[in-house]
């Protein structure tokens, strides 16, 4: 699995993407949040406003309840602002 | 309608664009109407009361691109467009720079109008891109506005 | 604001325009949004159902400057635009020759929309000009559209 | 006073400007129209349909009750359109 950070978040976290073995029993987007949360401090303080972040899976606007495996790209960032 | 023909074209680019080139790839057969969005960097952030001296912004390669296609390929059924181009900057601009383009041509101006403002209010608060602030002292990443939100529930059908 | 400084330039004439150009001078202190809009002519006259081989228009000259500054002095403080080019063409054009360009800049953006699409409004239906469309058969003066009355009356305050 | 004429009313009148001198009893817009009506039956087609014809009296949108004087220009045209 390939999990990608954008703006303050990616600053946050240090890098701009780090790539993991999924374990087999997290099946969707929050159960990663909470496996990640267990794994590092750094993790919690981008999840503890949940709400606010924003989820692309496979560079798709997702949800917290939405299926990930292995195989997939994740990406979390804050609210975006173009134009 | 396929991306980058020359009735859907999608660029995420660092430099800078041409108004009067785009404008003439705009222009095409039943073309009656053609309205362009430039949006320009300002050197002041209003909301922090304080100069700019640059304007650093990312994207998300691959999604960005996709995300914009989907809602123009729905832009160009629902205003029955002729032709549409968007050309966002990524990377560092200064003050007075040119940050992004919206170009849609239609038989019939209103279309054009509506497309071309329908677009720009979804960039605003749904095109995944960020940007932050720098100045000598503070760098400061831009948060969306509540305005601009409400800019883009105009266009509810 | 005077008219033909480079906040208010209205030209009335029978050269083509250079969008970015004309872009540039929009392009002011303040200016965070630019809105483009330039008319095309339509090969087809969808009303009589015929093709068009080229259209003349005419003016008053004089009252046709001196009716589009007053509307554009108007737009300029109801949008707080930065600045405004209205360029329209006479004479003999071609279908597919770009007939009208008005821009717009302002701060921020929805009253750039605003005001550029409330002076294609107006051009349509109070603006001094006549138009007579020409085929190989007949000549025929273009009458003005009850939609495009209805469209101006979006805009009272 | 000078009277202009645009688009087809221009082809009908056959000309695009007039001079002439204004009567004295003259006092505005519809007194002219009447006037001309009176001395040549081409005008009286083009003011059958009054309701329609647009008038500037010195280059400023006017109508049928506006003053005018022997040193003003007037002009009549069909509606409009721009863009």
């Amino acid at each position: 699995m390939v999990i990608k950070y954008f703006s303050w978040i990616k600053e946050h976290i240090g890098k701009s993407e780090e790539q993991f073995e999924l374990p087999k029993h997290i099946n969707n987007v929050n159960e990663l949040i909470n496996y990640l949360n267990e794994i590092d401090e750094k993790y919690k303080l981008i999840f503890e406003k949940k709400e606010i972040i924003k989820i692309a899976v496979n560079k798709t606007y997702s949800s917290f309840d939405t299926n990930v495996s292995n195989s997939d790209e994740i990406a979390f960032f804050p609210p975006v602002t173009g134009g | 309608m396929k991306k980058n023909s020359p009735l859907i074209k999608i660029k995420i680019q660092n430099e800078d664009f041409d108004v009067s080139a785009e404008t003439k790839i705009l222009h095409q057969k039943n073309t009656g109407a053609i309205v362009n969005f430039v949006g320009v960097v300002r050197g002041y952030d209003e909301k922090n009361n304080q100069l700019i001296n640059s304007m650093t912004l990312e994207h998300y390669p691959g999604m960005t691109e996709s995300e914009i296609e989907k809602i123009v390929v729905d832009c160009y059924k629902r205003w029955e467009l002729t032709a549409v181009t968007v050309i966002h900057r990524v990377g560092n601009l200064k003050p007075s720079d040119q940050i992004v383009f919206v170009g849609v041509s239609s038989k019939h101006r209103q279309n054009a109008f509506d497309g071309c403002n329908f677009i720009m209010d979804w960039l605003k608060t749904k095109a995944p891109f960020w940007k932050v602030e720098e100045n000598n002292k503070n760098k400061n990443w831009v948060s969306f506005n509540d305005s601009d939100n409400q800019a883009l529930k105009k266009w509810a059908k």
